[in-house]
């Protein structure tokens, strides 16, 4: 008898008892233990540990099989921790735990059809419809373009951005110079590329500025982080350079 | 009160917008019906379903209903659409029997009968909807008590739990 | 070759379980069924739909069907689906931001811009009364062209669509 040809999977000691006893063509009320045992423990052997999933399960019934041998060897004498009752076959417990599980095993196998069958139907894909009934809609234009905003957002970190070049930066120094009273006085920056100005402009604008004060020709201020950036001429050094 | 033809138009409607199971009391509130009435309207809807040229149903699932296609055109509509096809292991299976019939269950029980540990099948389980925790056990330790969903009965195509095989020997082996 | 009520089951079942918009040609193929049969087949379920006990409804879409409910069943529909959502989805929005800034535009080129599908949503869009078909662009394939309504400009409170806010970053940030 070879114990090697079988490599299927077990789910459990339980599992590979039920094997064991049903290749044998074991009466469950009647286990041979001694053999049962003997048969169980060569299995784990000849497999080797490694391949078992949950080997501390598969040792405690091991361990469990060969007190019931041993007590089925003796059974006048019982431990006194585990009395048995008169005529109390001590495979009792055992037979019990294998002919429920074996029912669960059955169970399962049940469901395994049924779920091959109930793959046949289909329920319904995708989102419910939820958002084609309303008979009114409320919605406003500012959630438009904040749609069209996270798009554009989104289609973005693919987009390389072409930075503005000369001219147009040169138009918009020209512009923030002239908009600067002559006396000094600070002027916010804001208000001089306007609150409703488009992105691109404002960049422009930015940069513009970036080149006027790197020119020296203005003196930005900036009170907070994220605060409005006060602009003034630097007249003198202005005049002096122009000079 | 709505006329009868325009019940089950709505009763249509309301299952294939949800797509999802709805419990005969939404539609009871929803349609402002009776119990009974409903009951014989999804009769006579099934009778309506059954005909040639449909190719959906209305199921039952745990005192609910839910819109499904008929088995027999499996084939076709799996030609576009793929089965979302979960497998179920022989030990989540396992599992799931013993949770569907001693529901509900603890781990430590489910793990008594299975023989094995069983914490990696019921996380699973779990994450796929098919059981869910069910309080806890008033016992030292309060252990999490499991059992099963309206996904379950769903996939197994169950209109209730009622509809699993009785067990042979039930009485000895609750405890 | 499929007996005609087989073939109207298959298609109910087939449209129901995709939720989507299914192309004439899918259906073609999946069924072998010649163009002018499946336009027949079609219409001849648009009847039967029609009827009072029905719910639901095949639209035409773009060169394809779509299942949706019938509009007469919206009020009780959306009682349970969403009691309070007169919004937009923020799907729905997009796709509008889209359609009203780059009317007439073809579905390939809004899905093009937003990077997802958006039959359905298109399909909700129509429905609502917001966007309809404007012509098909005179190139292959003939794809057809969605433009706002005058409801979208009752809805976002415009008398002409020179009243939409003018973008920032239209040209650079689209194409």
């Amino acid at each position: 008898m070879s114990y090697l040809v079988n490599l299927e999977k077990f789910y459990g000691p339980l599992d590979l008892l039920l094997y064991l006893l049903e290749r044998e063509e074991i009466d469950i009320y009647d286990i041979p233990i001694a053999r049962i045992t003997d048969q169980y423990i060569a299995y784990i052997d000849a497999i080797g540990y490694s391949d078992l999933d949950n080997i501390g399960d598969f040792l405690s019934m091991a361990s469990y099989l060969l007190k019931l041998k041993s007590r089925m060897l003796l059974p006048v004498y019982a431990s006194d921790d585990e009395q048995l009752e008169e005529g109390e076959d001590p495979r009792e417990e055992l037979v019990n735990r294998i002919l429920e599980y074996k029912q669960f095993k059955q169970l399962g196998e049940y469901l395994g059809d049924r779920y091959e069958d109930s793959q046949r139907i289909f329920f319904r894909y995708g989102q419910p419809e939820a958002e084609s009934l309303d008979a009114e809609i409320a919605s406003s234009i500012k959630a438009l373009l904040r749609a069209w905003d996270g798009l554009i957002t989104r289609n973005n970190t693919e987009i390389e951005f072409e930075l503005p070049q000369g001219e147009a930066i040169a138009e918009k120094m020209d512009a923030i110079l002239s908009r600067l009273p002559a006396d000094g006085l600070p002027i916010l920056f804001g208000d001089i590329y306007g609150e409703n100005s488009f992105r691109r402009e404002a960049l422009i604008y930015f940069l513009a500025l970036l080149e006027l004060i790197r020119l020296q020709k203005v003196e930005a201020l900036q009170e907070s982080h994220f605060g409005s950036i006060k602009l003034s001429i630097r007249v003198a050094i202005d005049n002096v350079n122009a000079g | 009160m709505l006329m009868r033809a325009e019940i089950k138009a709505s009763i249509e409607a309301l299952l294939f917008a949800s797509g999802e199971r709805i419990s005969e009391q939404e539609l009871m509130e929803i349609l402002q019906l009776g119990e009974a009435d409903l009951k014989e309207i999804m009769r006579e809807m099934a009778v309506d379903y059954n005909q040639a040229g449909r190719g959906i149903r209305i199921l039952n699932l745990d005192g609910g209903y839910i819109m499904a296609t008929k088995q027999e055109h499996a084939s076709i509509v799996s030609q576009m659409i793929k089965p979302v096809s979960r497998r179920l292991s022989p030990a989540a299976l396992e599992t799931l029997a013993v949770i569907a019939y001693r529901q509900p269950v603890s781990k430590t029980e489910i793990e008594r009968i299975r023989g094995v540990k069983t914490d990696r099948v019921i996380s699973g389980l779990i994450e796929k909807g098919l059981i869910k925790e069910m309080g806890r056990k008033p016992v030292p330790g309060k252990p999490v008590l499991y059992g099963t969903t309206h996904e379950f009965l769903k996939v197994f195509s169950l209109s209730t739990l009622d509809e699993l095989p009785r067990l042979e020997n039930e009485e000895e082996n609750i405890d």
